[in-house]
């Protein structure tokens, strides 16, 4: 069962990995975007991160819901309304519980993906964080319907990300910055991929 | 990178602190939101006219706050949109109680956090808001499939024309149909003759060899469609106008009001030459510069290069055009 | 070279007929001469103010002809001083019978042609000419055994607040004499970020590692007095004010119109914020910012880098400062 | 004696040489300068090479008072009055004479150099062209003095000229653009007093 205090760990771990790879992770949004992605992320992560030290949250979904504003209020750019939204809703499903089990995980992971294809509009090979995401909830939802446990679900629900994110350096990108480069956008990984699946391996290291 | 800075986390507050400064009598800047607003506070009856974006283009958007132009700008990160906070702050700073107007670039993240702030907005009944997308950019194909065409260049021909109908008293609706319609008539290309290096990442956009240009570039630094060798002036000019005069379909007779825009570190000397160029093949299509702006208006930090926009101009553009206004970035008539 | 050009050795010719073209109603262009002037002509009883001299500083000086500033410009190659009869053109186009004051910066080439120019009118029986020397950089040491200290951002201060003089019908002793109060009250000190390229030449003018700065530089693109380690913003901000404080002899309580002057290649976002320091320099001296420009002035092409100029204000220069201007340069009231 | 012809054929190899020299009198003036000295005597010294074919000359000091007027009229910068100074004040000695042996030479050089002072109020030792012509005028003089013909006196001075133009190399200037470099002047030949021994040495090769 997954506790809000393993929740609050996901998100001082993504911090931590995301400035560990802002430097990457702007050298990729340079090639095909406008070099910002690493910053961008590293400053609402790292608010996210203060907010368990800050307050006291009464339920995983109060707690999300707050990562999701907190990334919204600070992130900026298009990666801003779109991991904003993952987080507030995440939260949904997740109301009132104490702690959560696959299941639930399953729902809100779903909730999440279909909030960022709510606002960002992107469809499967796109170029885009969905190419991560999409594949990643598919990837728990198969692993759950197996039996697997939260621990299991999540991890194969990051290598399918990082398998999506590999599959986006071909392609030409159609939403996003990286579409204004038209055919010279292929050849490059989206970045915004790429932290998706920073996020998702945080997960996985921590939530189950 | 050899920049004048302190900590290049603080860029955009820093830089907001010496505007501040630098027009006290003008401009009212919120330091938290990263607000600027005209100093009188909302003309009551008027509609606001508000625009936001990422900082780095200078003097747009904040430089276009005065009299005959927007009512209150915010500024996000460099090249990074404001977030929706700062969006519902500047919407609500505009309101004089007949609605604001938002004109938004066409940008995934400007677009998604307007939206995000016109939904916090609606929530707690705040003033009405119209958003208008401006999207003049022909380097980029439009398209429903894609995120369509950047914002760039004509955004400030809007922001001048539609500035000028709000302070005639014109409503919400009728500005927000002048909005689109400019938008509509107006048409952007752009060329970059080198990088530019945002101050939080500390290195260069892209490397670009001597004799090279990148045809068909926004205002991020960012690369453009396609790398070819580079042109003489006339070339360039050519390269530029032409898509845009095909893309607005002008014919022989027709008039526009052009704005030979400098990216930020091209010098004013060769802006003024290309205008020259941009003249003569308007010129040998038959169409006639109504009026014309000649410099930095919206830039990409010291990126090298230019844009030529072209909006379709009749009368009534042309009068709204020679309305006075009295901003940082474009004084005249007051 | 990255640059917008056709024929690098024509790119005065085809700058002035851009600007020609961009401001149709405003200027005359004299091609022949380079000699840029009012549209209306010499103002009739006004004194006429002219200045001229290389050109790869625009604005300056043919974007500050109009009402409130200059009658007449002429443009010498990039970085070269007009030739006499070019001064002798603008002098002439200048004069609406009360005489022509002549503003030169100090810079041995302008100097001599601006001399020679003088010469010949008087042979000619032209109109009266008074020369003011400007010599406001305190980088270089002012001393009768040399060329002395160079004129740079103090002339576009002198030009306006003597332009508005002129425009009152102060006559030719009179204009004379402010232009000298003026610029013995006002000091500049510029530093480079990074070089520019003369197209003529092709190359930069110098090279300058990361990390390097060059203090104390003019607006020709040449080095400074010394290359130092890049500072912050603060720090230049300290290097550049403090000697211009100290030779002006500004104490706690004197006001300053301040000019915080881009070299063409610096972003308006970085200007910004250098002005905050700048601000904050002068406060910590008790020092008040009467009034204010940032921004792009008098350039050095697309050289990185900044000046700062303080001119000691009291009531009389404020009020010509405020008076209305209507050039491309500079504008309001207007 | 030295006639029109060779009058202009001097200004002609001054153009020549000039103009193949270009690039390394604007590369001297970079260092010190402002790098448009090869293109500012270029252009003034093409025009002057043209005049001989577009116009009859009815004696040297005509001529060269034309050349001086060109000069000043096209050159600009600090060259352009002083060059244009010194072939309008040549002329003056030489005025009417059909041709000219080594004593009126010897006169027209002290009034070019003279007019360069009054203009330009160098002193030498100042780091400019006057480095130069000090040197050359005194060796001239000087072996006229000894009897020499025009030749050898021209040779004279063209290698005093290129000693002096040697020895500005470790002055710090004191007059020109390159006085505002202070003590960075010092180790830098002076562009002018580098294109002044082009012209004398161009005077050696062609009047005498
Ligand atoms: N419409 C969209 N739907 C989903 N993700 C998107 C969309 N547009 C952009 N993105 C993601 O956002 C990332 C860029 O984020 P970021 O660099 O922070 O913002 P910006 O592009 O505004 O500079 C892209 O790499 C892409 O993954
Ligand atoms: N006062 C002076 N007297 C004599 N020669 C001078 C003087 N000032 C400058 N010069 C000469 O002029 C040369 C520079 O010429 P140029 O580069 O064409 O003009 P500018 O300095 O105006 O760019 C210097 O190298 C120097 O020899
Ligand atoms: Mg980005
Ligand atoms: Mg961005
Ligand atoms: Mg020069
Ligand atoms: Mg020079």
């Amino acid at each position: 069962m997954t506790t809000l205090t393993a929740f609050q760990a996901w998100l001082a771990d993504c911090s931590a990995v995301i400035e560990q790879q802002a430097e990457h992770l702007t050298e990729l949004d340079r090639a095909i975007g406008d070099g910002d992605h690493g910053t961008n992320m590293a400053r609402g992560f790292r608010r996210c991160a203060e907010l368990a030290e800050e307050e006291q949250f009464a339920s995983i979904d109060a707690y999300l819901k707050k990562v999701g504003m907190t990334l919204v209020g600070t992130v900026g750019g298009a990666s801003g309304p779109l991991y904003g939204t993952f987080f507030l809703r995440l939260a949904g499903p997740l109301s009132a519980a104490p702690d959560v089990d696959a299941r639930p995980l399953a729902q809100a992971l779903r909730a999440g993906v279909d909030g960022i294809v709510a606002r960002g509009r992107a469809e499967v090979g796109d170029k885009t964080m969905y190419d991560a995401f999409a594949p990643a909830l598919e990837a728990f939802e198969s692993a759950l319907a197996a039996g697997s446990g939260t621990a299991e679900c999540l991890r194969a629900a990051a290598e399918a990300a990082a398998r999506g994110r590999d599959g986006t350096e071909p392609l030409v990108a159609r939403k996003g910055r990286a579409s204004y480069l038209g055919e010279r956008s292929a050849g490059h990984v989206d970045p915004g991929a790429s932290s998706a699946v920073l996020i998702l391996e945080a997960a996985a290291r921590t939530l189950g | 990178m050899q920049k004048l800075l302190n900590d290049p986390a603080d860029v955009v507050v820093e830089a907001l602190a010496g505007m501040a400064a630098a027009h006290p009598d003008d401009l009212l800047v919120d330091m938290e939101q990263r607000v600027v607003s005209r100093r009188g506070g909302p003309v009551r009856g008027k509609v606001g006219l508000v625009s936001g974006g990422g900082s780095g283009h200078e003097p747009l958007h904040a430089g276009y706050v005065g009299p005959g132009m927007l009512d209150a700008a915010c500024c996000g990160e460099v090249f990074t949109s404001p977030v929706p906070d700062q969006f519902v702050t500047a919407l609500r700073t505009a309101d004089g109680g007949a609605g604001v107007l938002h004109v938004v670039k066409n940008y995934t993240g400007d677009v998604l956090n307007a939206e995000m702030a016109a939904e916090l907005l609606a929530t707690e009944d705040g003033p009405q808001v119209e958003i208008v997308v401006t999207d003049d950019d022909v380097a980029v194909q439009d398209s429903l499939y894609t995120a369509g065409r950047r914002g760039v260049g004509g955004t400030v021909l809007l922001e001048k024309v539609v500035g000028a109908a709000a302070e005639e008293g014109r409503d919400l609706s009728g500005c927000a149909e002048l909005a689109r319609d400019v938008n509509a008539r107006t048409r952007s290309m752009g060329v970059a003759l080198g990088p530019c290096t945002v101050p939080a990442a500390g290195v260069p956009t892209f490397e670009l060899e001597e004799g090279q240009m990148e045809l068909g570039v926004g205002i991020h630094g960012e690369p453009g469609r396609r790398r070819v060798p580079l042109g003489t002036a006339r070339e360039i000019a050519a390269a530029l106008v032409e898509p845009v005069v095909a893309d607005l379909g002008l014919r022989r007779g027709d008039a526009v009001v052009t704005l030979l825009n400098g990216m930020g570190g091209t010098p004013l000397l060769e802006l003024y030459l290309m205008f020259n160029e941009v003249r003569a093949v308007l010129d040998a299509a038959g169409v006639t510069v109504a009026r014309s702006l000649v410099g930095n208006y919206i830039t990409s930090l010291e990126m090298a290069g230019c844009s030529v926009t072209l909006l379709r101009a009749d009368d009534e553009v042309v009068r709204l055009w020679d309305a006075p206004v009295a901003t940082p970035g474009l004084r005249w008539g007051a």
